[in-house]
C-alpha cells in the first residue's frame, strides 16, 4: 500500500509537472544586437498554403539577398516563420507568441481575416506590420503601424471597373465571389464601383471557401444574360470554377482581379483557363526587367514559378530595408511615421521591384497591369499608371 | 359497482399486420391481487408493455382512478402512481442500494428545482431505512447494486417499485429465477403489502402455484385475448384454460 | 429550359455522387452499427492513390483506378475493419464515432504532410464540353458521371437482390442474430460489407475529383453531404441512401439558382431537421418501433 | 487513499498548477492557458450532456459562438461584459432547450443529427446577417473587462478572470452531479427504461443537461470575445464542435476531471510537441484511435485502471 502511495503522489506531480512544462515552453531566448528580428505570421498550411508559401519563399530569398550585402545597418536579418494556417483563431495565437519575441517588424499574413486579429496585437505592442492582404477594411480603422504591398480593394476595383467600362464595354456583370472577409470585401468594392459607371449587377454570386462543385453557380451565371463574368475567388476556387464554366460550355468573357489569372490557378485549370482576362496589380510575367529578373532566380531557387504573392513578399523585405536606412535607426515608432505618404523609387531600392507610394492609411499605389491568359499562360497586354491621388498627403 | 383503480378497455395492438393483442379488457379493483396468467405468446407482456407507457397502443382507453392516462409515458404514469418491475431484472448497477432506492422515490417528491438544491437524501432516510430492513438488505446499503446476488437484486428490484409507495404496482414474473426459499419471502411480503398496506397489484406470472395462492383474482390471456377470469378456484377448473396451455 | 435541364442534370449527377457515399454509410451502419465520420475522407484518399499510381508508376488513369480500387479495398474496407471497427465491437457506438473522427483527421493530415497540402489537377475520364439535344445543352461529363453512377448502383441492386451472397448480406444487414442462427456466415459478409463501402467510395472519387481537383481537405464537405443524405433518405435502407443523395443533389443546385446562394448550404440542413422532427425514418425509411 | 480522494486531490493539483502556471510565462503562454480554461468550460459543458446525460451534441460550438457574438455585440454597444455574460449564458440555455426539446421528444438519440445541422445554420446566419453580427468582417475592438475599477485588460488578469469562471462553472457542475439530479442522470444513463418506470421523465433531465451544457459554452464564448478581441464566423464551425467533443471523450466522459485534460491535450500540447512539426496532428489522431480501442472511458478511466492495478498489486 505505501509503495502505491508514493506512486500515485509521484504521478501526480509528474502530471502537474508535465502541464507547467507545456505552459512554459512557450518562453524564448531574447535576440542579439548584431542581428535584427522580423517575424512572418503566414498562411503555411489549409486554404491559403499555397500563397502563403509563395509569400514565404520570397521572404526568405530577400533575406538572403540583403544579409549577402551586409544586411540593415550592419545588422544581418533574422527570419521567423509562423504558419497562421489560415485560421484567425491560431493566427491570434501565433501572433501573440510572436511578438513574445520582441521582432522589428511583423510581416502577413495573406488572408483578410487573420489580419484583421493580428492588427489589433501589432498596434498594442507598437510593432509595424506589413501584410499581403487586399480587403479594404484592414486600413480603414486609423491603425498607424498598417501597411499593405499591393493594392487595396479600394485601390484595385475602381481600375478593374474603368477596365470593364473602357476596355471589355460591358453592360451588365455578373460577380462571382467567395463569402468571407477577402472575397465580400471585393464583392462590395466591386458592385460599387460598377454601378457609379452604369454597369449593371446581372447575377451576385456567394460561394463559399472550400466549395466544389460549382454547376448551380454556372447556371445561375448564364441565366443572368450578363455579359461579362467576375470572378472573385480563392486560387481552387477560382480553378475549379473555370473546369465547370468550361464544362457547361460557357462563352461569355470572364474576367478576374489578380487571382484568376493567377499561375496556381493556371496551373490547375489548364486549358478551361484560356481567354481569361483580368487586371493584376503585380505579376512575374510584367515586361519590367527587375520583376523577370526576379522571377527567374524564385524559379530556380524553388523549382516553380512565383505569383503575385511572392513579388509582395519579396518587396516588403525591402520596404523595411529602405525606410530603416533613411531613419539611419531602428526605431519601430519613426519607422511607422516615415512609411506614411512616402514614394519608394527603384533607383532608391530596386528590391521594390516597380516605384511604389504610401499614402497616410497605409494604403499602396502603385502601376498594374491588364493580362489575358493565352496557351495556359498569363500575358500583359497593357499597363495602368499609378493612380496618383495618395490619401491625406 | 365501484368504480375500478386501474380500467383498461379494448386495448389492441399489432406488430406489422400480426394482431398481438385483440380488444382486450383489464381492470383491477382498490385492495386486489390480479394474476395475469396465459401461455408463452399469449401477449401477457406487450399488454403491461402497453399499459404502462412502454409501447404505444393501436386502439383503446386506459384510466386511473377515472382519469384518463392513455398514451402517458411511462414517467408520467409513474407520477400518477403506478409501480412496476420488469421481466428481466433492473436495478441501476453503479449506483449504491441506498441511491437505487432514493432514485426511486425523488422525482415524487418537491419540484425539479428544489431537488437540485435539496440534501442529497432529500429527506428520505427513513423511508430508505425502512425498505432495506424489510428487505434484509440493510448490511448492503452502501454497495454497488450489481455486487448483489441475483435473490438480492430481485428484492432490491421489488422494494424500488414499492418505493414511492404507488396506488397499484404492476410486477412482471416476479418469482422468475428465484429460489423456493426466497419465493415464500417474496409472496410473504407481497400479501404482507396487500394487507397491512393496502397496496395493489397486478402480476404476470408463470408459477401457477405461486399466483393461484397469491391472487384475489385470475386474469387469462390467449392469443392476445382475454379466454377468462375469475377466482384462482374458478380459472383452475376452467377447461379452456387447460386447453389453451395445452393446445398453445 | 436549357438551364432547367443542365441544373437537373448537374444535380442528378453530383446527385448520384452524394448516392454512392450515402450508400457505403449506410451499410457500414446497417451491418455494424458503424456511423463512419472519416466517410468524406473514404472518398479524398482514393484520389490521391489515383494520382500517385500515375505519377509514380506512370500508368493511366484506367490502371491506377484499379489499383486504387484494390489498395482502398485493402486497406479502408478490410484493414479498417479489423483493426477499428471490430476492436470496438462491444464499447458501443460513441467511441466508434470519436474513433471515426480521429480517423478522418490522420487521413487528412497525413495526405497534406506526404503528399501535398495543395489541390492538384486530376485528369477527367470523360471528354469534356456540353453537348446539344435539341434546344439543350448539357454537359457531357455530367452524362458520363451519371451514366457510370447509375451502371454501378444498378450492380449493387442486382448483387444485393440476386445473388445468395447479397442475399445474405441484406439478412445480417436486418437481423445479425437471425442470420446466424440460419447459418449465415456473417462475418464475411460484414467484410464485403466494408468491402463494397471501399469500392463505392473509390469509384465516387473517379467521378467527383476532375471537378473538385483532389485536396486533402475534400472530405469535409462531402462526407457531411453524405450525412445528411443517409439520415434524410432513411438510415436503414438502402435506397433510402440513394434517394437522399439524388435529392440532396437536386435540391442544393436548384436552391443556389432559386433561393439563395448565401444559405444553399441551410436548406438541406433545414430538410435534415424537418424529416427528423416529423418522420425519423427518413423519406425513405422503414418505420421502427418506437419505445419509450 | 480512496477514489474520492483521489479525484480530490488531482482537482487540487490541477488548480494549484493553474493558478501558478502562468506566473514567469510571457503573453503568448498566458493567452493559451486562458484559452485552455475557456475550452475547458465548453467541455465541462458537453460532459453534462454527454457524459451524465448520455446525448451527443454537435453543436457546442455553436453555442460557443453564439455566446462570443452576444458579448461582442452587447460590450461594443456599450453594456457592462458583466451582465453581456449571464445574458450568454441565459440565451444559450433557452435557445439549447428550444431546439432540444422536439428532438429528444421525437427520438433518443436524434439530439446528435438536430445539433449537426444546427451548428451550420448557426454558422450561416453569423456570416449572411450582417446588419447584426457585421457579416464576415465581423465584430472589432471587443473591449475587455473591468472589475471595481480594476482592468482586466493585461493578459494576466484577464487569465485569472478565466479562470476563476472555470472554477465557478466547475463548482457548479460538482454540485449538479452530486444532487438528486446527478442520480437521476446516473439511473438515466444506466438503464432508462426502468428510470422512466420510477418516475424519472428522460425528456425533462437530458433536455436539462443539455440546455444547462450549451449556457457553459455560451459563457465560456462570451469570455472567449474579449480574449481574442476580434471575433469573426469562422472559428464557430462544425469541426470545433468535433474537437470539442474529442475534449471530453479523451479526457474521459462523466468525470469532473476529464475535461480539463481533453481541453488541455488540444490548446497545450501542442506547444509541448512543437518538436513533431507537421506531425502533431498525425500523433494525436493516432492516440486518439488506440485509446478508443483500448479504454474507451478515455484518459481518466485509463489512470483508474492503471490505479486499480497498483492497488492490487502487493
Amino acid at each position: 500500500m505505501q509503495v502505491s502511495h508514493s506512486l500515485k503522489v509521484w504521478a501526480l506531480s509528474a502530471g502537474a509537472g508535465a502541464l507547467g512544462l507545456m505552459a512554459a515552453s512557450a518562453v524564448v531566448p531574447a535576440q542579439n544586437a548584431k542581428t535584427v528580428l522580423m517575424i512572418n505570421a503566414i498562411e503555411l498550411s489549409g486554404g491559403g498554403a499555397t500563397v502563403g508559401t509563395n509569400w514565404r519563399d520570397a521572404v526568405d530569398m530577400a533575406v538572403k539577398d540583403i544579409n549577402g550585402a551586409g544586411g540593415i545597418l550592419g545588422r544581418k536579418i533574422i527570419v521567423k516563420h509562423f504558419d497562421t494556417q489560415s485560421k484567425p483563431g491560431i493566427s491570434k495565437a501565433v501572433i501573440t507568441k510572436a511578438l513574445d519575441e520582441k521582432p522589428y517588424v511583423v510581416l502577413g499574413p495573406i488572408y483578410s481575416s487573420s489580419t484583421k486579429v493580428n492588427m489589433v496585437v501589432t498596434r498594442r505592442a507598437g510593432v509595424p506590420h506589413i501584410v499581403g492582404s487586399e480587403a479594404a477594411s484592414i486600413t480603414q480603422t486609423g491603425n498607424p503601424f498598417i501597411f499593405r504591398t499591393s493594392f487595396g480593394q479600394s485601390a484595385s476595383m475602381p481600375k478593374l471597373a474603368n477596365y470593364l467600362k473602357d476596355e471589355v464595354k460591358a453592360k451588365s456583370v455578373a460577380v462571382v465571389w467567395v463569402n468571407n472577409a477577402f472575397g465580400k470585401g471585393g464583392r462590395d468594392n466591386a458592385v460599387k464601383e460598377l454601378k457609379a459607371r452604369g454597369i449593371a449587377i446581372a447575377a451576385d454570386i456567394s460561394t463559399e471557401v472550400q466549395q466544389a462543385d460549382f454547376s448551380a453557380e454556372v447556371v445561375k451565371a448564364k441565366q443572368s444574360g450578363a455579359d461579362v463574368l467576375f470572378a472573385y475567388l480563392h486560387e481552387e476556387e477560382s480553378a475549379r470554377l473555370l473546369i465547370e464554366l468550361k464544362k457547361q460550355g460557357y462563352d461569355k468573357q470572364i474576367v478576374g482581379e489578380t487571382t484568376l489569372t493567377s499561375q496556381k490557378v493556371l496551373d490547375l485549370a489548364k486549358d478551361a483557363a484560356n481567354g481569361v482576362k483580368g487586371h493584376v496589380g503585380l505579376t512575374a510575367d510584367a515586361n519590367i526587367p527587375a520583376i523577370r529578373e526576379f522571377a527567374r532566380r524564385f524559379e530556380a531557387a524553388y523549382g516553380r514559378k512565383p505569383d503575385h504573392n511572392g513579388i509582395k513578399g519579396y518587396v516588403a523585405v525591402h520596404v523595411v530595408k529602405e525606410i530603416t536606412e533613411r531613419m539611419g535607426k531602428f526605431d519601430q515608432k519613426g519607422f511607422a511615421d516615415a512609411l506614411h505618404c512616402t514614394t519608394i523609387t527603384t533607383e532608391q531600392e530596386p528590391g521594390v521591384l516597380m516605384d511604389i507610394s504610401y499614402d497616410k492609411n497605409g494604403d499602396v499605389d502603385r502601376a498594374s497591369f491588364l493580362v489575358e491568359v493565352r496557351d495556359g499562360k498569363q500575358v500583359v497586354t497593357g499597363v495602368l499608371p499609378k493612380l496618383g491621388n495618395a490619401v491625406g498627403c | 359497482m365501484t368504480q375500478a383503480l386501474f380500467d383498461a378497455r379494448n386495448i389492441a395492438r399489432s406488430y406489422g399486420g400480426v394482431t398481438a393483442l385483440n380488444n382486450v379488457s383489464f381492470a383491477v379493483f382498490e385492495g386486489e391481487i390480479v394474476g395475469l396468467i396465459g401461455p408463452n405468446g399469449s401477449g401477457k407482456t406487450t399488454l403491461f408493455n402497453c399499459l404502462l407507457g412502454q409501447l404505444r397502443a393501436d386502439g383503446g382507453t386506459v384510466r386511473l382512478r377515472g382519469r384518463d392516462v392513455t398514451g402517458w409515458r411511462a414517467n408520467a404514469l409513474a407520477r400518477a402512481g403506478l409501480g412496476r418491475t420488469f421481466q428481466l431484472l433492473q436495478v441501476f448497477g453503479g449506483l449504491s442500494v441506498r441511491d437505487n432506492l432514493i432514485v426511486a422515490a425523488q422525482e415524487h417528491i418537491a419540484t425539479l428545482a428544489r431537488r437540485l438544491f435539496a440534501p442529497r437524501t432529500l429527506g428520505l432516510d427513513e423511508q430508505v431505512e425502512a425498505a432495506l430492513e424489510r428487505f434484509r438488505l440493510t448490511a448492503l446499503g452502501d454497495a454497488p447494486a450489481a455486487s448483489l446476488s441475483y435473490g438480492q437484486q430481485k428484492l432490491l428490484d421489488l422494494a424500488m417499485a414499492l418505493m414511492a409507495e404507488p396506488d397499484i404496482v404492476f410486477l412482471d414474473e416476479p418469482a422468475g429465477g428465484v429460489t423456493p426459499s426466497m419465493l415464500d419471502e417474496i409472496g410473504e411480503i407481497l400479501l404482507t403489502l396487500n394487507r397491512v398496506t393496502g397496496t395493489t397489484f397486478a402480476i404476470i406470472e408463470h408459477n401457477m402455484d405461486f399466483i393461484m395462492e397469491l391472487s384475489d383474482r385470475v386474469v387469462v390471456l390467449a392469443e392476445g385475448e382475454v379466454l377468462t377470469s375469475g377466482t384462482p378456484e374458478e380459472v383452475r377448473g376452467d377447461e379452456r384454460v387447460i386447453e389453451a396451455y395445452l393446445g398453445g | 429550359m436549357s438551364d432547367i435541364v443542365q441544373l437537373f442534370v448537374s444535380g442528378i449527377s453530383t446527385g448520384a455522387i452524394y448516392a454512392l457515399a450515402a450508400m457505403g454509410f449506410t451499410l457500414l451502419w446497417q451491418t455494424t452499427g458503424t456511423i463512419n465520420f472519416a466517410q468524406g475522407e473514404f472518398v479524398m484518399l482514393p484520389a490521391f492513390i489515383m494520382l500517385a499510381a500515375m505519377n509514380l508508376l506512370d500508368v493511366g488513369l484506367l490502371s491506377a483506378f484499379v489499383i486504387s480500387l484494390v489498395v482502398s479495398m485493402v486497406l479502408l474496407g478490410a484493414a479498417f475493419k479489423r483493426a477499428l471497427v471490430d476492436p470496438m465491437a462491444h464499447h458501443g457506438v460513441l467511441p466508434l464515432i470519436i474513433a471515426t473522427i480521429a480517423l478522418g483527421i490522420f487521413m487528412k493530415e497525413a495526405v497534406k504532410t506526404f503528399y501535398s497540402a495543395e489541390a492538384q489537377p486530376f485528369a477527367a475520364f470523360a471528354p469534356e464540353g456540353a453537348m446539344r439535344i435539341g434546344p439543350v445543352s448539357v454537359s457531357i461529363e455530367n452524362i458520363a458521371v451519371l451514366a457510370v453512377a447509375v451502371v454501378a448502383i444498378l450492380a449493387l441492386q442486382l448483387f444485393l437482390q440476386r445473388t445468395f451472397a447479397g442475399r445474405c448480406m441484406q439478412a445480417v444487414a436486418q437481423n445479425r442474430e437471425s442470420a446466424r442462427i440460419l447459418g449465415v456466415p456473417v462475418e464475411r459478409m460484414v467484410l464485403y460489407t466494408f468491402l463494397i463501402n471501399a469500392a463505392l467510395a473509390t469509384l465516387a472519387a473517379l467521378l467527383v475529383t476532375p471537378t473538385y481537383l483532389a485536396k486533402f481537405d475534400n472530405g469535409e464537405s462531402l462526407g457531411l453531404i453524405a450525412f445528411i443524405a443517409a439520415i434524410v433518405g432513411g438510415f436503414n435502407q438502402m435506397r433510402g441512401a440513394l434517394a437522399g443523395g439524388l435529392l440532396i443533389g437536386l435540391i442544393d443546385n436548384f436552391t443556389a439558382v432559386y433561393i439563395s446562394t448565401q444559405y444553399r448550404h441551410a436548406i438541406p440542413l433545414i430538410l435534415l431537421i424537418v424529416v427528423i422532427l416529423f418522420r425519423p425514418q427518413g423519406l425513405f425509411g422503414r418505420a421502427e418501433e418506437r419505445r419509450l | 487513499m480512496n477514489a474520492q480522494g483521489f479525484k480530490r486531490l488531482a482537482l487540487a493539483a490541477i488548480l494549484a498548477v493553474a493558478i501558478l502556471a502562468p506566473l514567469g510565462l510571457k503573453n503568448y503562454g498566458v493567452y493559451l492557458l486562458s484559452l485552455w480554461a475557456l475550452y475547458a468550460i465548453a467541455a465541462q459543458g458537453l460532459n453534462l450532456t454527454l457524459g451524465y446525460a448520455g446525448q451527443i451534441s454537435l453543436a457546442q460550438a455553436a453555442f460557443f459562438g453564439i455566446g462570443a457574438y452576444i458579448s461582442a455585440l452587447a460590450t461594443t454597444a456599450g453594456m457592462s461584459f458583466w451582465l453581456a455574460l449571464p445574458l450568454a449564458g441565459l440565451a444559450c440555455f433557452i435557445i439549447g432547450a428550444l431546439i432540444g426539446f422536439p428532438a429528444l421528444r421525437v427520438q433518443h438519440h436524434y439530439l446528435a443529427f438536430v445539433t449537426l445541422g444546427f451548428n451550420v445554420l448557426v454558422f450561416l446566419v453569423l456570416r449572411n446577417e450582417e446588419w447584426l453580427t457585421g457579416g464576415t468582417y465581423g465584430v472589432a475592438n471587443i473591449p475587455r473587462p473591468a472589475l471595481f475599477g480594476l482592468s482586466l485588460g493585461g493578459p494576466l488578469a484577464f487569465y485569472y478572470l478565466c479562470l476563476a469562471l472555470l472554477v465557478l462553472m466547475t463548482a457548479m457542475f460538482w454540485h449538479i452531479v452530486r444532487s438528486p439530479w446527478g442520480r437521476a442522470f446516473a439511473a438515466l444513463r444506466d438503464n432508462p427504461e426502468r428510470a422512466a418506470s420510477l418516475g424519472i421523465s428522460i425528456v425533462t433531465y437530458t433536455l436539462l443537461a443539455f440546455a444547462i451544457g450549451s449556457a457553459a459554452a455560451g459563457i465560456a464564448g462570451a469570455a472567449f470575445a474579449p480574449l481574442v478581441e476580434y471575433i469573426d464566423p469562422t472559428p464557430f464551425t462544425l469541426s470545433l464542435s468535433l474537437a470539442f467533443l474529442l475534449m471530453v471523450v479523451v479526457g474521459g466522459q462523466g468525470t469532473l476531471t476529464g475535461p480539463f485534460i481533453g481541453a488541455a491535450l488540444v490548446t497545450l500540447l501542442p506547444e509541448w510537441l512543437r518538436w513533431t512539426e507537421g506531425y502533431y496532428l498525425m500523433v494525436y489522431a493516432l492516440a486518439v484511435m488506440v485509446l478508443m480501442v483500448v479504454c474507451p472511458s478515455g484518459l481518466t478511466g485509463l489512470f483508474d485502471m492503471a490505479r486499480r492495478r497498483w492497488e492490487r498489486s502487493p
